[in-house]
Parts: structure tokens; C-alpha cells; sequence
């Protein structure tokens, strides 16, 4: 017997009585295939299985989180412990698709009220209701700018985090579609002659980070004028959203980025989520699902799944994208979050991010660092280390620091660089701790 | 009422640790500074966890009845998995660590591989993909770079049975292919002839789910596969239904070359209102050097690292690894049930599907008179034509008993089809009262259509609005 | 349906790791093995999951919505305490482990004790006692014993105030006092007069609220206790009600010998249905040596560790040493709040309750004039009069409206009394809302008494019978 | 602002306008007492708090399961993960007693089955909603028989938890109750010959523990024969009686005890849950809250309270006890794990306690110890060890071991005493490991 299969033998027996047949074997008289036994070990208790889980739970190592200075990417940030307790609800947990919308209200209300938060965290006018994640998210807006205006060459910031760009081009191979990387200037911010030089009557779009991969914060006014009729994507981070003004007061297209940082662990990479916001007059043209408000038969307030024709379960072979499963329940911890922060706390994770950062990058400059980049960044910034970074990055993470990121590791051309990150986890104390680690490690 | 009209100037509910270091801020142009008010609600903690307790009130979950969905395959979530992908050494962790810092996370990934790989009968596999969906994008951008690694560039033909789920042909699409939609035979299988008829030198891939969407197992499987292989094409299996035969058959012995699982249906991860998900792709080994990188190996000293030395891969799908917390529950899940238990899991799957038909028969023609498999399709028609009542009607209606509703108007192939898939995790007892429920629909929809029509009558909602919702979209509060 | 209902036999919910040592048995005389068959239930795990999430979707509880239940501060549990309370470090420790190797446990209970002294002004606390009226009970042992200690052996009267809580002259007489009741003054005050004319060589003991169970606060406490300890009795304070004075003032300064309290009120901790709650003693320097064993004291060296040695103690009142994992939340609710937090919390506890009586004074009379403190009392008398409605049917009817009813029929001394406390974590929305509905119930009360007096209609269950559940009991399922 | 409290500065201001007061002062203005600062830090954050209350678990040595060899009133079981998924559900978390029956009926029909389950285990007639533990519910029982015939000598046998003899003793200190303690004899068990010399128109109660505290299975048949016309209570461990033959069988009147090995952890000994089962002829001499089953308004089946004029709410100084709040969440953690586990569970893990005490005995007198009694016992035993024991028993638990119990702890008589606990979660493996080192310790 196992605990998940209520099954007893005499109901076995009884089941297969009703339907005419003798055996189990009866039910696969139809398929040709030889039984094979799977080599396989038999099924544990559950206790057995927790004990080898939880070790290799524990063959992992857990950095303090004040002591994590890594970001790219995946932000480390404090999440209330409330969160976790509401959106581990079995209610949540263990829905469905709200296909049947009278029973899936508390779906279909928190993932409008998300829709809501990310258009209000972007300046963007409508929002789905979840993507995969960041990267995925931007391969889908890069497609959809390609549904758009018919147009093929898409302009990349080279300071596009490279993991997002690698999965954009996967997401493009069944397309026509040329990717052009525009360079960085000296001031880390995308290069606007270099971009402005490679526009020509074929460019799709533009993709701009937002702070850039290098925390750079580039400046959106000017990169909109450059970019003029194409579609202007922009991947954002959605803390920082809090503090700077946001892509769509600059006149974005698309507004994609992955809601990590909002309330979900690291998670070794994943789960994570990609939100996906544009303008209402491309919408027909946005991949995802979107909720939206009607009214029931008596009149009161309720949410669906709108605008179905675009998705592939209607449409097929024409929709505009295959995503069906995205990821609500993240999208749902997202919400959870923002509704307990607030725009105040977001605000002060925000300030207290960039505070920390530059904090750490004034005392990396006392300390004879210098800093690769000029311009204003928010709470990532690159600096200048000696070729074999790598050996002492990992000589600090025995010390319990996740340190700083060789760059090299994304390319050969960032050699001798070193990507940081702080947030409001980390605290002037292990800053200084960490410093004092480099120096020793250095000597 | 939305959580924006509860929110109150200036509550809070959060607090920070003290700052230590000062914000000067002075740095940051004020160009850049957000003048946009961000209107976030304001709530205290209370105010939030009764906001989602209440939402949390107004859904329908595997936790709190039965859900016979059709291809959803919505089993039982075990808690043990919930409790495991939540332990620190695994949420805590940051995917640039030293991989020597998470080698416990490795092999758990590379177990996991070795042990789909087993139940599938494919060689290698990635646990990359996010989603069914996006699984078989990952899977179609294989078939893509393996004819053009061979430089048969003609090959631009997918072709799916017209009994296919919507995202085969979506994949097919934006993987670059035509879509060949092939008429299924009356039966709701294949057709080979048909299948015959489409072969050529510009086809690259059959996309084929088996058993079907139907719940019928392709019998003419073995003759498909050589059919296909003969033709140059590759044969691509959509593993949404792999609930019907885990330690019964593989579809790697059944000749597919690409596999993609959905660890959300068949390995138990709850389906959290419609994702994180995970969509596993398998291939056999002359395929495995198209995979996206990177991938999880195992070294010859016994330790795993990510290889990203696949100069033929189709790249990357997306950041980082894959859902690896998702990962961690359907590893779980296959220690649990073990050989044995999977093997079980299936029968009883495909028992309680053969079950359920049985007594529903009794009130609907079935779509084919075939044994199924894990599940099995209604055909309406006769009903609606009979009653005036819609299979939606019945749907709705069923909410009313406090059950879901089976998924419906698909397949297309079939009229007013319901689909329904028990799971093996409910019981004779479930199945017997939805049976029973189903009758009552039954005599409802003759003797009280109306009631039937208007339904669903005792749910947080009446029946909504969707086309006004499409037709006038509200997409945010405001 | 009943969980025995749903069993089928064989069916199994759980399975154990394979066991190493076989079991023979043989030693086991067959006249001591169970004969008489053990009938509970036989489930799946899912089972068993669905049967307790539809019992819990019967309940109401503080995370749904509002809790006006006078007397029992029922205010935000937070979530933090839970994930705390639940740490293996905490759950999976053996009270009968090398007290060296529980230092972290003892480490909490001593800083969690010496907070709530320096709270309620008291020298010494134990954390053994389970719940309140536990902890009543501990503390009118300790009265008893001051008295024995000093061969006062004539002293076996308790007095109680007749606003007083059941417990207090429940706990008294399990104590072996006579209880002997004071009337209140019409203010519903403790009547001085009264209490002086009681006062002999016979009273061990004025047990006093205060703020008293009309929510009022005793003005008259200093001459209150002067007068007790003149008459050589001691002094008893009831710390159910404490939610009111954090910061603002202390039992130990008022005078009071023995305080109880409840960390399930106050303290946050979560009430469960009715419990495990958690309701320490304390006590003035003279009486600690009368305090329950064991007690948790700190070494000079800084080590922690249990005190055993009191030998005029008056014993144990349960096995080990109190609710541990109740103390725990206890413990982060003190560290959360701090001092301000305390003071805060206080404060707006009463003003919520000064704020709400002003809003019901619209449609009730309110026991008392004078300002409250954490809680209010409402006269329903006259408008039971007007309306032939019982405030039995009011607090059905709030049902109806999705928010809790308050205490009803008590304190004793009001007529048709609704005690109602608010606490501090509601918000004025909430408390708007709630005077809202009980405006709109008095106005169906006048326009349409059947409705309330039938109500309610909106709940899981219809009214029901208890008259004929205690005439002709049913205790278990059969 | 305090995350938990809702008010802004404006809402304070409005409402002290409405009230008519000027400041949060004149809300106290009838209170005497000066205004006093609380010697307290100041509020902190959930983050540090979290930080400081892990900390402190982290003093606490946690001992692997298989390696626990001690009992005495807790026992290490394994629980199954569902158990604490359910009853960490805020609907049974938050909920306070059922005082409104109409909207508590997942509380209400939850603790009917619960006592309904506490009948089977006991062979009882009916049982109450529960109490605090299991010496508690003892001392009740003590008073409950003196409440039955009014007389005042409780013979109390010797194999008493010593702790549930101290709380009876402290609860009857208002009663004029006394207590003669009855030695047990050479097999362990209560001496019977000497009870029946103590038996005297006095004497109200005879309280034997089922098994003992020494392990030793009572034969409560010849303890009801002896004890007569008295109130039988009977302390017993709960998984004993899916083996044993239940307390009911042989005419108990009372049976308590304590439901910690029912699914809930060790918890430092607190929270456990106490049951308490008696004859319906004694029920309104009972203490505690008793649910029943009725029908409502339109006759469907629910459940309230019931007997509540036995109550202090109701009966006030004239109460069968002063019990309100009791352990309802403990009691449906006790439901819930019963549920799980059925009547073959049940017998599952005491069969395999059994087998494993019973293997470590076996073991221990194979290298040299010996057993100091020689009734039949079920997952504990006595036997005998050096004097000075302690020490070598701190030793152990060096090595991750909690070792057999000094018995010295308890009563100086046992001096040179231990005892042992065994359950299903230890091995094979565990017992050989733990017999090797004593070995070692002694040598």
C-alpha cells in the first residue's frame, strides 16, 4: 500500500468487476510494449526519504545572508515571514488554471490586483499575469516586437545581463532574426552613437537593462530619442522601480524583467518570475494570460481570463506564444509582497540598496580599487581586479562571503573584473568584513 | 473588494532592521528619481494575511475536492515536498555559488535526470524548461538544429494529429515549423494512412501524444515510429499523459526520439494555480548534443558540474537552471513511490479512468468504445441535442456540488467533449459520487434546464461576464 | 460527514522505514493483547487532508475577519512566532535532556520571565502553569500557603467581586477557599464600602481585575489594597485583562501580591480553538519561595538552569516545565513590540474600545459612563424590551455578517450584556464597519425581528440545538 | 508605526476627536499611577528578532531520533509531515473556543471525532475535549473520585510518573485528601498483597499507570478486583493501546493520560495534550468541555458544546473544575495523526517499540547487564547500572546519544537504576551503536 493510492485490493477487485475485466493486465491489452521492470529502487517512507533529502539539502552551502555581495541576476533580499505563510496555502498551492473563473476568484483577484502593481512599478499600461522568468519574458517581448512591425534586426545593449541575451537568440532560432550587441561607453551606460550608427530600415527594436547587467543606470529619455519608431524593450529591475523613475514615463514598449527580488528566495535560480508589461495598443499582441474584471450574472465584481484568442489553446498554431502554465504562484508572492511593503518600504529597500552599495564601493576606492565604470549606478557596479580574481573569490566564499563576481565567467573580455551587488541585507559591519578579507586574501 | 481600497495612507507593515550605513543619495541625479506616485496599497500585516485568507476562501484546490480535469492530471500534492523544497540548504542558495557549494543540489538534479531517464527510456534529459510549453519549444528547437546540423534544410513540416493539444502546434510554430494538422481516424487514433500521405523529404517532425488525448493508446505505435524514421523525421513524444504508463512501457521503447515530461502532472508538483511548473526535455543520445546548456554531469571523481561545452546546443532557455525548487518535490515524489509505486500509480490511474467510464456511460455515449487509458473523453452531442443544455451548463453546474468541472470542448475532434482524468489518487468512493453527481445533472438538465443553465448557483460568484470582460477589457484597478 | 464515515478498511495513510528488528512478541502474555478491536478510522492521506480542510473551512478565526470577543484579546497572531515556535531546536528537545545542552531553552524562559516581571512589576514568575485559570489555581495555592506558612490557619475566605471571571471563584474553591462575593457598586466598581464590611481574620484573598471585566479601571486600588493588606489578606490580580496598562501601569505598582497572566491574550500567542494557551505566575519577593517547582534561575557563571530546591513550595502543577513552544511566541512578540511597541499597543487597544462604544452608543446603552480601558460592556436591556430580539439573536445575526460575535450574557452584573474588546490590531475601517452592521441589525431587529431571531442563515449550520444536546447527549461517533 | 498595529498619527487624531478627548493621555486619566518606562529595548524588526530566537535554538543539542533511548512521559515518534500541514492550518490556529457553535464547527466536529478516538484507544464510554497533559488530567481524576464517593485516601501506586504524584498532590492541597504510595513488587508491578492491606472505608481511588513507569504492563484485571468498590483510574500511554487490551475492558472508571506520542513532538515537554476518559454515569462529575452531537434548524447534523453547567462559566465556584482554555489544537493534532495512522499503524509502531526495547533488553543482559524486574513490559525497562550512572550518561550523549535515564534524578532510592526507552524510530543499527559505547564508557 502506498499513502497516495487509497486503492485496497478488494476494491481493486470490485472496480474491475464493473468494468467486465478479469486483471490489471487487461487494461493494457492494447499496447504491444513488453512490460519492462524499471530499474528503479522500490518506494520509501516518507521519513527515509525526508532524512536523504534534508542531506542533500545540507551538502549545500548557505552564505549569512548580510554576507552575500553577488547579485546578477538573483537579488538576496529580507522577506517577511508572512509571505511564505500566505502563499503556501493549499488553496493556492494546489489550484488549477482558473479555467473555471466562479471557483478560482481568489486566483484570478490576486493576479489582477499583480497586473495592477507591475503596471504601477513600470509606467506601463497592462500587464500579464506572469512569465517563466526574466529571460524568457525578454525572448517573448523580443518575438512580440518582431509581430509588431514585421522587422528583424534587434539592437542589444552588450550590457544586457548575457544569460538573457543567450536565450533570446534560442527563443529567435525560428525566426529570421539578426542580433546586433551595442557596446558600452566609458560610463557603463549603452553606447548611443554606437546604437544610433547601427539603426537602419530593417531594426526591429531596441533592448535596454535597466539598472544595465554593469548597475549602470542608463538613461531612458535619451536612449527613446535615439531609438525613435522601433519598439524600445526595456528589462528592469523592479526594487530599484521604487526609486527611479520608471520606463514607461520614458515612452517604453515593452517592460519586462524577473520579479525575484520581489519577496522570492534565491531558490538556486528557480522559481522565479517574469513579468511582461506593454502599452493596451500592442495588446493582442502580448503573449501570456491577462486577467481582467467583468461582472456575474447579478451584477457583482469578478475576474476572468481575458483576450484568450491570442493563446495557444484557442489559437494554436497562430497564437502568440505557446506559454499556457507561467508562474502564477510566484506572480501571487510577488503581490503578497509589494501589499506588505508598500510603496514606502519598497522605497527605503531601494534607498538602503543603493546607500549600502555605494558605501561599498567608496570604501573599495579607499581601499585602492578603482571602479570601472563612471556612471551613476544603483546597487551593482563593476571594479577593477587582478586577472586571478577567480582564486581569491573563492578563498572569500570559504571565509563565508559570497563575494563579488568574476566577470570573466560571462566573458573572456570582462577579464579582471569583478561585479558587486548590495542590498539592504547587507550591513556596514560585514562590508567591512569583507574588505578586510580582499586585503588579506590580496596580500 | 480589491486590496487597493483597503489601503490607508501611511500604514505599515513592515519594519527594517536599523540601517547602518546612511542614505546620502546625493549621487543620483534627479532626473532619474521617481516622480511617478507608485501606488502600491498601504496595509498593516493583519490587513494583508485577511486580504489573501479571503481570497484563499474563493478557490477551488486539489486540497479540497476532486478535480477531474482532462490532461491536467491533478493528483495529490504530497506535503512532505512542499516541506522539502522549502528547507534552507535548498531556497538559500545562489545560483553563482562555487559549484563546490552546491553539490547537494547537483546530484539531487542529476539523480533526478538519471531516474526520468530510466522511466522514459531516453538517454539524456535537461531539466531546464519551466513548463510542458516550453519544454516542447526546447524539444522542437532540437528536432530544427538537428536536420539543419545535417544540412537538410528543407525540412520545415511538423505534423500533429488534429487531436493534438493547442500547445503542440504553438510549439511547432515558434520553433519555426509549418503546422500539418493530420486528420485522426474515427476511432480518435491516428491515421496511418493518412500518416503515409504527409511524408516526405519536408517533413521534420510527427508530434505525437500516446497515449492520446483521447486516452487511447496509439496501437500502431511501433509501425508509426518506423513510418516516421524511414521518412527522415523524427518522432517527438508529448509527455503530458504519462500518467497511464510509467513501469507499464517507455516511449523510448516505443521508438520517440524527443520526450518532454510535465513534472506538475505526472510527479506530483502542485500546479500553484497554474505554474511554477517544470518541463523536463529527453532525448536519445544523438540528440543529446543539441540540448540547452547547461547541463548537469557527474564527474569521474564523483562530484557534478554544470557543462556548458556544448558548441551545438540550441542555448539557452532561459536563466540559470531550471525550477530547481520544483525539482526538488518530483525528486521527492519518485523516492516515495519508488519502482513499485509508479507502477501502481499508473494502473490505478488507468483503472479509475476505466472505472469512471463505465458509470458514466450510463449517462453519455463515451467518445470511443477503446479501453482508455488514464483518462477518457464524453461526447455530448446527444445530450445537448437531447436537452438544450450546454456542455458548459453541465460544467458550471457541477461547481454547484462542489466538484470541478472535467475540461471541455476539447479534444476538438470530438462534440461537446468533457474530458476527465481521475488521477489514481482519488478514491472508488470519489468517483462513485461524481458519477452519482453527473445522474442528478442528468435529470436536471431534462426536467429543469433552466436550473442547469443558470448554474453555478452557490459559488462566491455568479456566472461571469467573459465575453464583455474581452469585448471592454479592464486589465487594472484604477 | 464523519471521519469514520469515510473509512474503508485496508486503507492505509502512512508507511514506516523498514524495520531492522523483527518482532516476536512472544514474552507479551496473550491476556494482556488487545482483544477489542480498535475502530478508527482507515484513510488515505489525501483522505485525511481533505476531511480537516473542509473542517477548517467551517471555522472562523482571527485571519478571516473581526473577533469583538470581551475578555479574550483576540489579536493578530503573527507568523513570525509560528515559524519560530516550530525550529527543530525548539520542537525536538527532551525536557529530560543534560541541562547544559538546553541552555538556548532556559536562556529564553528566564529573559522571557524577567520581561514579563519588569511588565507586570513582579519579582519572580513561573512559566509552568498551562493556561489562566491554571495559573489561578497556582496562585491561590501560593495565597494558601502564605497563610499556612505563617500558621494562619483560619483564613479560607476568598473574596471575589460578582463582575468577577467563573474562573476566579472556580479556581478559589478548587484551592479549598469559601468564596464569598462582593457586589458592585451601580458604576460597576468594586464596591469599598462593601468590601471593607467583609474584610476579617478570615479572608486570605481579594481576587481583582482590573481593568475590571467592565472594561473600567478601578480608581480606587491604592486604598483597595491598602485596605487588604491592613486586614492581613493578600491581594490577587486577574491578568486576563492586562492588554490595557503595558507601559502605562503595573499590578506590582498598584499593590497586587499575585499576578496571573495570559500569554494567549496579550502576549499574541494563538489561542488554537481553545488552546494550548500559556498563563504564568507571578509573584511578590515574599511569596517566590511558595512558586511551583522547578524554577529557571541563572548560574553566577551565566549558565541557566532549573531550581528544585524550594522546599516550601507548593509543588508541581503539571509535568515539566510549563508550554514551552507557547513561551517561545511569547518571547518574539516581547522582542518584536519592545517597550514602545508594548506602550503602543496598550494605547490603541483603548482607544479602539473608547472609539467603538462611542459608535454602538448610537444604538445601544453602554454599561457605564466613564471612559474604558481595553474593553466596553453594552446594556442590551432596553432594546431587548423594544424588540423582543434576545442579544442571543444579535450575536447569531453578526454571524450572518461574517464577523464573531462578542461575549454575551457576561459580566453577570449588566443585563443583556455584549462585552466587547476590539484590541489594538483592528483598524478603525473594521471597527467602522462593524458599528455599520450592528446599526443595520438593530434596524432588521425593529423592521424585521424573525430575521434575526432566526439567524443564522449565511453559516455552515443553521442555528442549533444545544438544549437537546445536553438532554440527550451524544459523545461520539457510534 | 508597529507592522501588527494598523493606526497612522491621522487615524489616532480622528478618532480621539470622536470620542472627544484631546490626547491618548485622557483615555487614562482615571488611572492614578504615574506613567512608567519599561525597562525594555526598544522594538525591533522580525529579521533580527528571527536572527536572535534561531540563535537560541541553535544552543539547544538536538539528538537524532534513532539515538533517543529515553521515555519517562515523552516519547520520540515519527510524525507524519501532514500532521503539521494540517494542524498549522491559521482556520484551527486562530480560532478561539467554539463559543459560537454555528461558525466553529470544524473545531467542534473535529474534537467529537477526537473523542470518540479516545474512547477506542481506552475501551472508555466517553471522553472529554481535552486537558492540559497528562498529570493535570491525573489530579483531575483524583479529584473527579473524590467528587464520585467523597472519600479521601488515594492509594496511589509507586509506578506513577513521580511528576503526576507531585501535581496530585499539589491539586488536592485545598481538598483534605491523602496520599499512600504503593510499592511496587519484584516483577514491577504494583504490589497488590500490600494494596489490599491499605483498602479501607476511607479510601476513595486506586491510580496504577498503564504501562508503569518502570515499563511494566499492570495486570489491571487483578488491580480491579482488589481495588473493588473504588473509582480504578488508570494512567495509560496511548500506543500501547492499540496492543494492549484497553483500561475499559477491565472496568476502569477513569482513564487519563498524556497524548504527546500521538503526533506531537517533544516540544520541552510543553505543549503535550492530556485525555480524559470516564463512564457516562460519571460524566457530570467530569472536568473539562465535552462536545455532543445535535441537529440544526433544519435538522442537519452539528456539534456544540454540551454539559456546560458542569462549568466554571456557568457554575462558577461550584464547577467540576476551573478548566476553560484547554489543548483543542493539541487534541486535533492527536485526531489527525490517529486518523493517518488507523488501528494498523497504530499496532505497527507499538509492535515494533516492542520489538525494539525488547531487542535492547535482550542485548543489554548479553553483555552483562541485568534487568531489574521481571514482568512484561512494552518500550520501557528498568535496568540496573554503576552509581554513580550520570556520569557516564552525560558521556553518552557526547556522543549523540540520549541514553537510559539515571532513575537516581527521580528518587535517590533508584539510585544505581536506569531506564530505557525504545520506540520505532530507533534501528538495529542505533541500539548496537549505544550498547558499544556504554561498553566503551564503563570499561
Amino acid at each position: 500500500m502506498f499513502p497516495y493510492i487509497p486503492h485496497t485490493e478488494q476494491e481493486v477487485q470490485e472496480m474491475l468487476k464493473v468494468i467486465g475485466f478479469e486483471s490489471i493486465e487487461d487494461l493494457y491489452r492494447d499496447v504491444p510494449m513488453t512490460v519492462r521492470r524499471l530499474n528503479l529502487p522500490k518506494g520509501l517512507d516518507e521519513f527515509t526519504v525526508a532524512r536523504m533529502v534534508k542531506e542533500l539539502s545540507e551538502k549545500n552551502v548557505v552564505v549569512e545572508k548580510e554576507k552575500v555581495f553577488a547579485g546578477a541576476g538573483i537579488y538576496v533580499h529580507h522577506i517577511p515571514y508572512v509571505v511564505k505563510s500566505i502563499v503556501s496555502r493549499p488553496e493556492f498551492v494546489t489550484a488549477y488554471t482558473p479555467y473555471q473563473a466562479e471557483v478560482s476568484q481568489g486566483t484570478l483577484q490576486a493576479l489582477f490586483e499583480y497586473q495592477t502593481m507591475i503596471c504601477e512599478l513600470t509606467g506601463m499600461e497592462v500587464a500579464n499575469s506572469s512569465m517563466y522568468d526574466g529571460a524568457s519574458a525578454l525572448a517573448e517581448a523580443v518575438l512580440m516586437a518582431h509581430r509588431i512591425n514585421g522587422r528583424t534586426k534587434v539592437l542589444m545593449s552588450e550590457a544586457v545581463h548575457p544569460e538573457y541575451v543567450q536565450t533570446c537568440k534560442t527563443y529567435a532560432r525560428g525566426f529570421d532574426l539578426q542580433f546586433v550587441s551595442i557596446a558600452v561607453d566609458e560610463n557603463g551606460s549603452t553606447d548611443l552613437k554606437l546604437l544610433a550608427n547601427f539603426i537602419d530600415a530593417e531594426s526591429c527594436a531596441v533592448v535596454v537593462q535597466q539598472p544595465n547587467f554593469f548597475g549602470i543606470i542608463e538613461d531612458l529619455r535619451r536612449v527613446r530619442e535615439v531609438a525613435k519608431d522601433l519598439v524600445l524593450i526595456v528589462v528592469a529591475e523592479p526594487i530599484s522601480l521604487s526609486l527611479l523613475e520608471p520606463p514607461g514615463s520614458f515612452g517604453a514598449d515593452i517592460v519586462v524583467g524577473d520579479g525575484q527580488p520581489l519577496g522570492i528566495p534565491p531558490n538556486f535560480g528557480g522559481p522565479t518570475v517574469g513579468f511582461f508589461a506593454t502599452l493596451e495598443k500592442y495588446v493582442r499582441k502580448m503573449p501570456g494570460r491577462i486577467i481582467g474584471q467583468t461582472k456575474d450574472a447579478e451584477g457583482k465584481t469578478g475576474y476572468v481570463m481575458i483576450l484568450q484568442t491570442r493563446e495557444q489553446h484557442i489559437r494554436r498554431g497562430k497564437a502568440t506564444s505557446n506559454i499556457c502554465t507561467n508562474h502564477a504562484l510566484m506572480a501571487l508572492t510577488n503581490a503578497v509582497y509589494m501589499s506588505l511593503m508598500g510603496p514606502e518600504g519598497l522605497r527605503e529597500i531601494a534607498e538602503r540598496s543603493y546607500a549600502n552599495a555605494h558605501y561599498l564601493a567608496q570604501r573599495l576606492e579607499e581601499k585602492g580599487f578603482k571602479l570601472k565604470f563612471k556612471g551613476p549606478f544603483f546597487n551593482e557596479f563593476v571594479f577593477v581586479v587582478p586577472e586571478d580574481y577567480e582564486r581569491l573569490w573563492r578563498d572569500l566564499f570559504n571565509e563565508g562571503f559570497l563575494a563579488p563576481l568574476p566577470l570573466a565567467w560571462f566573458d573572456e573580455r570582462y577579464r579582471g573584473l569583478a561585479l558587486a551587488c548590495a542590498t539592504e541585507v547587507n550591513t556596514k559591519e560585514s562590508i567591512e568584513r569583507l574588505l578586510d578579507a580582499m586585503e588579506r586574501g590580496l596580500k | 473588494m480589491t486590496i487597493f481600497e483597503k489601503s490607508v495612507k501611511g500604514r505599515k507593515g513592515f519594519k527594517l532592521p536599523e540601517g547602518s550605513v546612511s542614505f546620502e543619495g546625493k549621487d543620483l541625479p534627479d532626473h532619474l528619481i521617481r516622480t511617478r506616485k507608485l501606488a502600491l496599497p498601504e496595509l498593516s500585516e493583519l490587513d494583508v494575511v485577511r486580504h489573501y485568507t479571503e481570497l484563499a476562501s474563493k478557490n477551488y484546490s486539489v486540497d479540497k475536492g476532486f478535480y477531474p480535469l482532462g490532461s491536467c492530471t491533478m493528483k495529490y500534492n504530497p506535503k512532505l515536498n512542499e516541506f522539502l523544497a522549502s528547507l534552507e540548504g535548498f531556497t538559500e542558495i545562489h545560483p553563482y555559488q562555487p559549484v563546490e557549494t552546491v553539490q547537494g543540489a547537483l546530484q539531487l538534479m542529476y539523480e533526478l535526470k538519471e531516474a526520468l531517464c530510466e522511466i522514459t527510456g531516453m538517454d539524456e534529459i535537461s531539466l531546464q524548461p519551466a513548463a510542458g510549453a516550453h519544454g516542447e519549444l526546447t524539444g522542437m528547437l532540437i528536432v530544427r538544429a538537428y536536420h539543419l546540423s545535417r544540412n537538410d534544410t528543407k525540412r520545415n513540416v511538423a505534423l500533429v494529429p488534429d487531436s493534438a493539444h493547442g500547445t503542440n502546434p504553438a510549439s511547432a510554430a515558434m520553433a519555426g515549423f509549418e503546422v500539418v494538422e493530420l486528420k485522426s481516424t474515427k476511432d480518435g487514433l491516428l491515421d496511418v494512412e493518412e500518416l503515409k500521405k504527409h511524408l516526405n523529404d519536408r517533413v521534420a517532425v510527427l508530434m505525437l501524444t500516446n497515449p492520446n488525448t483521447l486516452g487511447l493508446f496509439e496501437k500502431d505505435i511501433l509501425e508509426i515510429a518506423k513510418l516516421v524514421h524511414e521518412a527522415g523525421a523524427l518522432l517527438y513524444y508529448d509527455g503530458a499523459n504519462l500518467n497511464a504508463i510509467m513501469g507499464r512501457f517507455r516511449p523510448g521503447d516505443m521508438g520517440f526520439d524527443v520526450v518532454h515530461l510535465n513534472l506538475h502532472k505526472t510527479f506530483s508538483t502542485p500546479h500553484g494555480m497554474g505554474g511554477p511548473g517544470s518541463g523536463p526535455v529527453g532525448v536519445k543520445q544523438f540528440l543529446a548534443r543539441f540540448l540547452p546548456v547547461p547541463l548537469v554531469r557527474k564527474s569521474k571523481d564523483g562530484s557534478y558540474y554544470l557543462d556548458y561545452d556544448l558548441p551545438e546546443s540550441i542555448g539557452r532557455m532561459r536563466s540559470f537552471y531550471g525550477n530547481f525548487s520544483v525539482l526538488v518535490k518530483a525528486y521527492a515524489y519518485i523516492l516515495t513511490m519508488g519502482e513499485d509505486g509508479l507502477k501502481r500509480a499508473s494502473e490505478m490511474a488507468v483503472l479509475n479512468a476505466n472505472y469512471l467510464r463505465k458509470l458514466l456511460s450510463k449517462y453519455f455515449k463515451v467518445a470511443s468504445e477503446r479501453t482508455c487509458m488514464h483518462e477518457f473523453v464524453v461526447d455530448g452531442s446527444e445530450f445537448v441535442k437531447k436537452t438544450g443544455v450546454r456542455i458548459l451548463d453541465v460544467a458550471k453546474r457541477l461547481l454547484d456540488y462542489g466538484v470541478h468541472a472535467p475540461t471541455v470542448y476539447f479534444p476538438l475532434i470530438v462534440h461537446e467533449a468533457m474530458m476527465i482524468e481521475p488521477t489514481e489518487t482519488e478514491s472508488k468512493q470519489t468517483l462513485d459520487q461524481f458519477a452519482e453527481i453527473m445522474g442528478k445533472i442528468v435529470d436536471e438538465a431534462i426536467k429543469n434546464p433552466d436550473l442547469v443553465k443558470s448554474a453555478p448557483h452557490n459559488t462566491p460568484v455568479k456566472r461571469l461576464d467573459d465575453v464583455t470582460a474581452t469585448k471592454n477589457p479592464i486589465y487594472r484597478y484604477q
